[in-house]
């Protein structure tokens, strides 16, 4: 067939005079920070020569998780992500959002900024309802579950001190009443009263403290125990938290003031649990969830769990002893365990289904119109990285290195990836702090203001996301300056080709971001080879950085920009980007 | 002719092939009386068996009687319903096949399938049955016949087998018994157990055998008439001394002087030159022509017709024409 | 109606005596009863058994359907101006109105490039959701499915004729081990040997030397070898059943009593005899090796991207299927077209040159 | 015939067996296995252009035996001379070359895949028995004219043969290697009468022409009566009796003889009904559980207490008739 | 006969012992782990984690361990979400079988009614149709299949509602499971028909004045059985571990989707549990079968 050629011809303007003076100046930086390194022995050094410097990066992470004052903490999260986005090696494509269907009779469910959804409130002609969420929950114990989904199901059948209200605010649930202290590090919070477990057994503070040091033990193996970083701990390793005598109040001390910190309170993770059912468990020893894996276990949410045909369906129905009994209307939830697109779609299409967390990207188009269709925005960025040591970079100084990947960043419609395969209208991105990020001091994060503007200020970000052809004519340009030369098509000449990998998991709206990659770099001839993997393989090999360029994600935990800035850190188990390595 | 119990008339009987229609059987007619044995022989692929099967009408399903008449004691088989034949088989007429090995059912008891055939056609059923198969196994010699109906055919002999298959055909008292070539597959100490027994069956039954086999010994031993096939047509039928000590048809004369002799040890045997005939390419006249030393023009062209010998069996050959012709002239000159 | 004739009656009663041309009555020449006896022309094994397969309608079907096939993948890339990884577009910029189109349907920018007096050639299939044309994409995905189809069978071919041949030929303890370890092999869990071995594939093998394989992809390959060492075992098992009858026959000790050594023995007489039986169910190894790529493509481990394969694309339409059932129609279509033809053809195969099936 | 005389021991016999003996593991449960006897010490010999009958009840070893003379199965015991040289392992391959085998089966003796030509040149072509294509064309046509082929059928499929024919290939593929004996295995039980004349008559040209010797098995008494010089009789894995094929038709000892004499059909009709038959009761025992002593005394009538004790040898009783049996 | 069965299950055992071993070492060698994800796992949680599993220990102890676990009938914990494995198997294969179940015996009596009258009507029309129809099932990959009906019956027809909590319809999911065996088992009796039709007991069975009904299910269709059982054994095993396909698409929680979810999640547990559960059910029906084939043949003799 005749190639994709249609990349813009003529030749590229000389680079402005802006970005030289820009990327001079970063030059210089990362020269002094290899002097610096060649004059200490660093443990992480850049394996590659053309990978940025890394120290400065974690410096400045550890400075923003002690420091106290919260405007200067914002100044230096904002500081963290220029020099995350000075590297090029993270390049954002947009930020999450979530989209479902609703019939039109059910009202009063509503999400949270980090896509949980409280069913628990919702009306119904009928007072039941039908709903599917994704396949099987893996762990129904909220200390345990790390999935969206099970999180949907924690909120469901427990309560935590607070949770979110349909305007997206933080109330407190079970807490009456809270204190903080002056120094923001000590909060005290006070129980409701008369406050019960499903079972009928009372519900205090000592639950709360129970729950919370469960969580922190790694022995208990929850994938979240790193949220309570920063409570204090004792000389013994547990949390510094406290329930009173009488079980009325519950105290916990902060290693800094946390802007979030009441965040994680309505975050699933930190829910109270039942000690006395949790210990009785059968396999208790071996197996610190065994008590929630079948229907029927305690809980303190608006539903408990009656019923669980697994990989069928699950049955929840209206919990008695809940203390906001009379706000639920529901009588009973049925869930479909289903992930089969086809399944989904036509069993809300027939009315089997009253709400439906997948779309199918195929049935986007026709249901996006529709008054059943919802989309609500999440914290999250949809992105692609590079592996800063990849053998791509193989003689490249750390400048052209990130002027290369810049010019790859610039090349990629994003607008047409939005359009055609995410299809949820989401917002393309590009900065990688998500919009509706708070800064931790009552703000948002991605905004220009006073203290910090960003540098492509009337887009509020890095550059420009949308793919004009001023930003293919820099490409190149950012290309040339790395060495590589273009013939009179502009394409980029045989004799100094780019040949990569693009690393994604063999799941089909991910393949095909990976397909549009591929196309919108093939129109400046460069050669991408999409490799999908198996889940679990393309885990691994992202993990151990067996990647040119991959496909990657994040979907906030706690609304804070450090959640998505400490990730790099050179010791994180997140950096997949291999920084500092 | 009361006597008569079984006629053929001019039976034709085709398959459909991939290679075209096979005449197997092309007019056929023989007579077969009370009490009577009556040998068929012809050499392999001549239709033997296929004049058996048509007789029973138990054809493999791409074959199809084209003509003539079956008929038993006057009507006409082949024209009865299914439900009428179904009483005709094993009670009219019964039928014993070559291989014993092959012929029971492997998956059941020989008591089984000897039970089977007796409820069809008589009023004994379940124990009564049971005894009278019992009672069968005795008559055909086999010993121990409570244990054998409970045994598998796999666990008899070859020779047992073949008894039992006996036993099953005159379980209930059929007419007429049709042997298909029953001693082929035995040995030769066996095969003249078989032959003794069914020499004794009849004369102690009084049914009427139809004895087919390619063995001109066995067909001595036992035949009162015997007829001669060739190509799917008779060539000669007449009593067992007519055959063989009066052969009139060019092939059965070559038949008998190809088999070895103990009178004529030493001598050469004088073969039938040429190939057994293939159906499906039929010669336009005689079927024996092509392997017939003295053929003559005609019996290229022209089928020859059945002719009484002198002697009064008949016979198919021009040659006895010609002898007729040549001695009628004779006659006429000697006029 | 016996159509006996007394002798003494006959010359009276039958006119046609008289007239008897008594020449008729001489003895007739070799030459005249040779020409009776014409042997039929000759006919080798497979000159016979291709006669039995042309007559056989649903074969010849077949046949055709997978000649045309055949002929679509070859010609069909050569014709169509679009790749199968190719974004539509007009005038040199993206064409994002040309998603999901119906088969003949164009899109906004192309209608406007026709009225222009531009040419656009027709999306016989319609358009995929990433817009790239449907036609070239079914037909790179059946180009695919039968090469994966073709390759697995040729490598289970090849494995399990040795294995089983060296198994059934020297029989005793070797076959009895053999056995067992097909046996094991049998019982193993193959999607995880699958998810394995595409893995491990992927580490030891080292396309970059061969472009040839390069163009083929890592995961291409892998799945052929997958599927060679996975599926052998019921060839194996098969070619060792035929080899255990085949060596019963009196030939082979025939040849023995000549003096043949074991290797002319299965060159010549062992091999030739059962190397029908074998193509045949290699023909119908040929489906189920798609059938498997297929559902390996519905559990996500098919062929590498963006190369399609019929069952990735009949996969990723089903989602879609009430908006754009032909983005199902046609793949599902082809795949059953052409298995539907190799197990036809598969039988028709074995009716003709199965020599149990000879009657 | 002069080519052969440098054997070293010169032996008046063509092939010579003592007391060769093939027992068959066979599998009764786990592990287990006992042997079945189905050739239990038989000798016998045959000299040069001689043929020997063997006659016997299926199942009774003569295959066997013609099977491990042509050590087609290594012998569990006894010996084979060929020309006075022992048979063996080492010089078998060339033994090959002298001695071959016809086979019953017309149909599945030849190979469906191979045309005339490659059948009967295969010894050719195993032994290198020409120089070049020309020549083995011209053996091929030469042998397929002695057995009555057309030439032109040379490049045919057996399959496209009659039965008659097929067993005219398989001798003249026996024939190729100009061997000195043949062991004919039923080679005329699945012919027509008709053809089986033919065939016999064509073993009988070809032994004057030739010379080879046969051993000739078969279950039709007739024609081993026929074409035989002497004949053996088996059972059970043993000869009971063998003698000139005159004097044992006339003058049987052995029961064993005399019945399967008697039973013989015979295609006369006015004989058939004068003779007399001796049936015999039941059935050849199973070679798995053979009766102690003479194994044929379960269906003998002259059976006596020492016959179930002791075997009996074969003993002459003149001129070369020899028979086992202790009481006749 | 109970020596044959002892001697075939020590066989079997053996078989299986190594299959657990090969799929032990297997599953270790393929990258990825159980409690890898999205998001890293911070390292204390998860060497407490590797710990809680043995994962820390060498394979070859680990593999000890576990089949010093499996001799006391403990299969272990799930990885990913901490069920007991043996029940999870055991409450999943009831589901599979019972599904499975109804379509072996669907796929049973209809192919070999099927089958039966394509030999009986062969080379005519009836015979023509069934064989046509049966390949043409044969060909059809079992998702497109599965899609189809669920198209057309629940969407277009609308006579069966796509999901119901309280009343999982087994009607379509039998039927998505049963086409592909059933068209097997029709192309399988029809050939195995003809041939014992072509038998000489048959014929002995119609010279005896057998009704042509009673030949054919008396005398025919037993003995056609043989190379049946031979496919229906292996395929039973095969249907009653559960498709992955129809259960995901009719939403039904068996068997078939725990295997491949066992290793796209490296859960470790469940895959030893599946594959040797596999392993012995694959096993057990292939036993099944050779006794089956006994009691349908007397002439087998086994072993
Ligand atoms: N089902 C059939 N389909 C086609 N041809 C058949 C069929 N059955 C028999 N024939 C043909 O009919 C002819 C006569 O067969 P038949 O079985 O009657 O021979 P026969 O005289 O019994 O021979 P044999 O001595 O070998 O039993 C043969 O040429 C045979 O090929
Ligand atoms: N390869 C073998 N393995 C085991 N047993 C065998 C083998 N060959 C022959 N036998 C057994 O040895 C005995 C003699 O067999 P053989 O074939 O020599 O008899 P035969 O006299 O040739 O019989 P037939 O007349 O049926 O050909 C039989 O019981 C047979 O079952
Ligand atoms: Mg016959
Ligand atoms: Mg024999």
């Amino acid at each position: 067939g005749c190639g994709s050629n249609n990349a813009s011809t003529g030749d590229t303007p000389a680079t402005t005079a802006d970005t030289t003076a820009e990327s001079s100046a970063e030059t210089t930086a990362a020269e002094e920070s290899t002097v610096a390194e060649e004059a200490g022995t660093t443990a992480h050094g850049p394996s590659s020569e053309a990978a940025p410097a890394w120290e400065q990066y974690d410096e400045r992470i550890a400075a923003i998780r002690l420091e106290t004052d919260l405007e200067k903490r914002e100044a230096l999260m904002h500081e963290a992500e220029d020099e995350l986005m000075s590297t090029w090696a993270v390049i954002p494509l947009y930020y999450y959002n979530d989209v479902y269907l609703q019939k039109t009779d059910v009202e009063g469910i509503y999400a949270n900024l980090f896509g949980f959804k409280y069913f628990g409130f919702a009306t119904t002609p009928t007072n039941t309802l039908a709903l599917q969420i994704s396949s099987e929950p893996n762990k129904l114990d909220p200390a345990l579950n790390s999935t969206v989904d099970g999180a949907c199901l924690a909120i469901l059948a427990f309560s935590g001190l607070f949770m979110y209200d349909e305007n997206g605010q933080l109330t407190p649930d079970l807490v009456d009443t809270y204190e903080m202290s002056e120094d923001g590090l000590t909060y005290t919070f006070t129980m409701k009263d008369g406050l019960k477990w499903s079972d009928g057994t009372e519900l205090t503070a000592k639950d709360v403290e129970y729950s919370w040091q469960r969580l922190a033990n790694p022995d208990t193996g929850a994938d979240y125990a790193y949220l309570t970083t920063v409570i204090k701990t004792k000389d013994d390793g547990t949390l510094d938290v406290a329930a009173s005598e009488d079980g009325k109040t519950f105290t916990v001390n902060l290693v800094a003031p946390c802007a979030y910190f009441l965040d994680l309170c309505a975050f699933p993770a930190f829910y109270p649990v039942p000690q006395a059912n949790i210990e009785s468990a059968e396999g208790y020893a071996e197996n610190p969830g065994a008590w929630c894996t079948e229907a029927g276990f305690v809980s303190s949410g608006p539903m408990v769990c009656t019923g669980w045909k697994h990989n069928e369906s699950m049955t929840y129905e209206k919990n008695p002893n809940y203390y906001a009994a009379d706000r639920v209307s529901l009588e009973k939830i049925e869930f479909m365990l289903s992930s089969d697109d086809t399944a989904i779609y036509n069993a809300f299409k027939d009315g089997s289904l009253q709400f439906s967390d997948t779309i199918a990207t195929d049935m986007m188009a026709t249901v996006k119109d529709t008054p059943e269709f919802h989309k609500i925005p999440t914290l999250g960025t949809y992105y692609c990285g590079f592996n800063v040591n990849s053998d791509l970079f193989k003689g490249k100084t750390i400048q052209q290195a990130a002027d290369m990947r810049k010019a790859l960043s610039l090349l990629i419609d994003r607008q047409y990836i939005v359009d055609t395969i995410a299809q949820a209208d989401q917002e393309i991105a590009n900065t990688f702090i998500p919009t509706g990020m708070s800064n931790g001091n009552g703000g948002e994060f991605r905004k220009n203001d006073d203290a910090y503007t960003y540098p492509v200020e009337d887009k509020v970000g890095y550059y420009d996301p949308e793919l004009t052809d001023a930003n293919i004519e820099e490409a190149q340009a950012l290309l040339e300056s790395a060495g590589y030369v273009f013939d009179e098509n502009g394409m980029l000449s045989p004799e100094t080709p780019i040949n990569m990998t693009y690393l994604t998991n063999d799941s089909e709206g991910n393949v095909k971001i990976g397909e549009a990659i591929q196309q919108d770099l093939a129109a400046i001839g460069v050669n991408v080879t999409v490799e999908t993997r198996e889940w679990s393989v393309f885990l691994d090999e992202r993990k151990q950085g067996q990647f040119d360029f991959c496909r990657e994600g994040w979907l906030a935990d706690y609304n804070d920009p450090i959640n998505m800035l400490e990730m790099w850190e050179t010791d994180s188990g997140n950096n997949d980007m291999q920084f500092g390595r | 002719m009361s006597d008569n119990i079984l006629s053929v008339k001019d039976l034709r009987t085709s398959f459909t092939t991939d290679n075209g229609e096979v005449m197997a059987v092309n007019g056929i007619s023989f007579n077969l009386d009370k009490g009577k044995i009556l040998g068929i022989v012809g050499e392999s692929g001549s239709g033997k068996s296929v004049t058996a099967y048509s007789i029973m009408r138990i054809l493999e399903s791409n074959g199809s009687i084209k003509g003539g008449q079956v008929l038993y004691k006057g009507e006409d088989v082949t024209k009865f319903s299914e439900k009428k034949m179904r009483e005709f088989r094993g009670k009219c007429c019964s039928i014993i096949f070559q291989d014993p090995m092959t012929s029971l059912n492997p998956v059941f008891t020989v008591g089984n399938q000897l039970r089977e055939a007796i409820e069809l056609h008589t009023d004994r059923k379940g124990k009564e049955a049971e005894a009278r198969a019992v009672e069968m196994l005795t008559l055909v010699g086999v010993n121990e016949p409570e244990k054998r109906v409970k045994q598998y055919p796999y666990e008899l002999s070859g020779g047992m087998r073949q008894r039992v298959m006996i036993a099953m055909a005159l379980a209930c008292e059929p007419d007429i018994l049709i042997a298909d070539e029953p001693t082929t597959a035995l040995d030769v100490t066996i095969q003249a157990q078989i032959l003794e027994l069914m020499q004794e069956l009849q004369k102690k039954l009084g049914m009427a055998i139809i004895m087919v086999t390619h063995d001109l010994g066995v067909i001595a031993d036992m035949c009162d008439e015997i007829i001669v096939l060739y190509g799917g047509r008779v060539c000669e039928r007449g009593t067992a001394e007519d055959i063989f000590y009066r052969p009139c048809h060019e092939y059965t004369k070559g038949l008998l002087r190809s088999i070895p002799n103990v009178d004529r040890i030493g001598e050469k045997l004088i073969p039938i030159p040429g190939t057994p005939i293939n159906l499906l390419n039929m010669p336009k006249g005689c079927a024996f022509c092509p392997r017939c030393e003295n053929a003559m023009k005609i019996c290229i062209e022209e089928v020859p017709q059945e002719m009484q010998m002198p002697d009064g069996h008949y016979a198919s050959c021009w040659l006895n024409v010609k002898a007729a012709m040549e001695a009628e002239q004779g006659g006429r000159k000697h006029e | 109606m016996d159509k006996v004739k007394n002798i003494d009656e006959m010359p009276k009663k039958s006119p046609l005596s008289l007239q008897i041309d008594l020449k008729k009555f001489e003895k007739a020449t070799e030459e005249e009863k040779k020409q009776q006896d014409v042997m039929s022309e000759s006919v080798s094994f497979f000159r016979d058994g291709m006669r039995k397969l042309m007559r056989n309608p649903l074969a010849v079907g077949s046949i055709i359907v997978l000649l045309l096939i055949v002929a679509m993948i070859l010609i069909v890339p050569h014709v169509v101006p679009y790749s199968y990884s190719q974004i539509i577009s007009v005038n040199g910029k993206r064409d994002k109105t040309a998603s999901n189109m119906a088969p003949f349907q164009y899109s906004d920018k192309e209608q406007a490039y026709i009225a222009e007096g531009g040419k656009v050639f027709p999306h016989i299939m319609g358009t995929d959701e990433m817009g790239r044309d449907y036609f070239v994409r079914v037909v790179y995905g059946t180009r695919v499915s039968l090469t994966v189809g073709v390759f697995a069978a040729i490598i289970v071919l090849i494995i399990g004729v040795l294995y089983g041949s060296i198994s059934g030929y020297f029989g005793g303890k070797t076959d009895l081990i053999m056995m067992r370890i097909v046996d094991i092999i049998y019982s193993l869990p193959d999607m995880l040997m699958v998810v394995l071995l595409s893995v491990v594939l992927r580490e030891v093998l080292n396309v970059d030397q061969f472009p040839v394989l390069q163009k083929i992809g890592t995961n291409m390959i892998s799945l052929f070898i997958v599927f060679g060492l996975l599926y052998w075992t019921g060839m194996a098992r098969l070619v060792r059943g035929q080899i255990l009858t085949i060596k019963q026959n009196e030939y082979v000790l025939a040849a023995k009593v000549s003096g043949a050594k074991s290797g002319r023995i299965i060159r010549k007489h062992i091999l030739p005899n059962c190397i029908s039986v074998i193509i045949i169910s290699a023909a119908l190894q040929i489906p189920s090796a798609i059938f498997t790529e297929s559902f390996l493509s519905f559990i996500g481990l098919g062929v590498q991207a963006p190369m399609p394969s019929l069952g990735s694309l009949a996969n990723a339409a089903r989602a879609g299927i009430s908006v754009y059932p032909y983005k199902l129609i046609f793949p599902s279509l082809l795949i059953c077209l052409i298995t539907l033809a190799f197990n036809l053809l598969g039988d028709g195969l074995r009716d003709a040159f199965d020599p149990r099936l000879r009657r | 015939m002069s080519k052969e005389a440098k054997t070293t021991n010169k032996s008046e016999y063509l092939v010579e067996v003592k007391d060769l003996k093939q027992y068959f593991p066979i599998k009764v449960g786990f592990m287990k296995t006992i042997p079945l006897k189905a050739v239990d010490g038989v000798s016998f010999a045959i000299k040069p252009g001689e043929t020997l009958g063997m006659v016997g009840e299926s199942g009774c070893g003569k295959t066997t035996v013609g099977r491990s003379l042509l050590r087609l199965y290594t012998p569990t015991g006894g010996e084979v001379f060929y020309n006075g040289e022992k048979v063996d392992g080492s010089t078998v391959r060339h033994m090959r070359k002298e001695m071959q085998m016809v086979f019953q089966d017309p149909y599945s003796s030849l190979n469906p895949r191979m045309t005339v030509e490659d059948i009967i040149g295969e010894p050719l072509d195993v032994h290198k028995l020409y120089t070049s294509r020309g020549e083995r064309r011209d053996k091929i046509i030469n042998l397929m004219e002695l057995v009555g082929l057309n030439a032109e059928h040379a490049t045919r499929y057996a399959h496209e043969f009659s039965g008659g024919q097929r067993q005219r290939i398989g001798i003249a593929r026996a024939l190729a290697t100009d061997p000195k004996f043949i062991v004919c295995d039923e080679a005329v039980s699945a012919l027509d009468v008709s053809i089986q004349a033919q065939v016999i008559n064509m073993f009988e040209e070809l032994q004057e022409k030739l010379g080879v010797a046969y051993l000739f098995i078969a279950h039709d008494l007739l024609v081993v009566h026929h074409i035989s010089d002497r004949i053996a009789v088996m059972y059970l894995g043993r000869i009971v009796e063998i003698a000139d094929s005159n004097e044992l038709n006339e003058n049987p000892i052995h029961p064993y003889t005399q019945s399967l004499l008697s039973a013989v059909p015979y295609p006369d009709p006015k004989m058939a009904r004068e003779r007399h038959r001796i049936v015999l009761e039941g059935d050849v025992p199973s070679p798995l559980h053979m009766p102690s002593g003479c194994a044929f005394r379960t269906r003998c009538k002259y059976a006596t207490e020492q016959c179930a004790k002791e075997c009996p040898p074969l003993t002459d009783r003149g001129d070369g008739h020899q028979v086992a049996c202790w009481n006749k | 006969m109970t020596k044959y069965v002892v001697k075939r299950i020590l066989l079997a055992i053996v078989t299986i012992l190594i299959v657990c071993g090969i799929t032990f070492f297997a599953m270790n060698a393929i990258p990825g782990g159980p409690f890898d994800g999205e998001k890293a796992v911070s390292p204390e949680v998860k060497a407490a984690l590797e710990k809680r599993y043995n994962l820390d220990k060498p394979i070859p102890e680990q593999f000890v361990i576990y089949m010093n676990n499996l001799l006391h009938g403990d299969f272990g914990i799930s990885t990913k979400t901490g069920r007991d494995i043996k029940t999870l198997i055991f409450e999943s294969f009831r589901v599979s079988a019972k599904l499975g179940g109804m379509a072996i015996l669907v796929a049973l009596a209809l192919g070999l009614v099927f089958g039966s009258l394509a030999a009986l009507t062969r080379n005519k029309l009836p015979d023509r149709l069934i064989i046509f129809f049966s390949t043409l099932f044969t060909s059809l990959p079992s998702f497109v299949f599965a899609t189809m009906l669920l198209l057309v019956f629940c969407v277009q027809l609308k006579w069966i509602p796509v999901w119901d909590a309280n009343h999982q319809n087994y009607i379509l999911p039998v039927i998505a499971l049963a086409a592909y065996p059933m068209a097997y088992i029709t192309r399988l009796t029809k050939t195995s028909m003809l041939d014992v039709m072509g038998q000489d007991y048959v014929r002995t069975a119609r010279a005896k004045g057998v009704a042509r009904w009673k030949v054919i299910f008396k005398h025919t269709l037993r003995n056609a059985l043989i190379p049946v059982i031979t496919y229906v054994g292996p395929m039973t095993a095969s249907i009653l571990t559960g498709s992955l396909v129809v259960e995901k698409i009719f939403t039904i929680g068996g068997l078939g989707a725990k295997f491949v979810d066992g290793i796209t999640n490296r859960d470790y547990p469940m895959i030893m549990g599946t594959t040797i559960f596999l392993a012995v059910l694959m096993v057990t029906m292939n036993l099944v079968t050779d006794i089956v084939y006994k009691l349908v043949d007397p002439r087998i003799k086994l072993d």
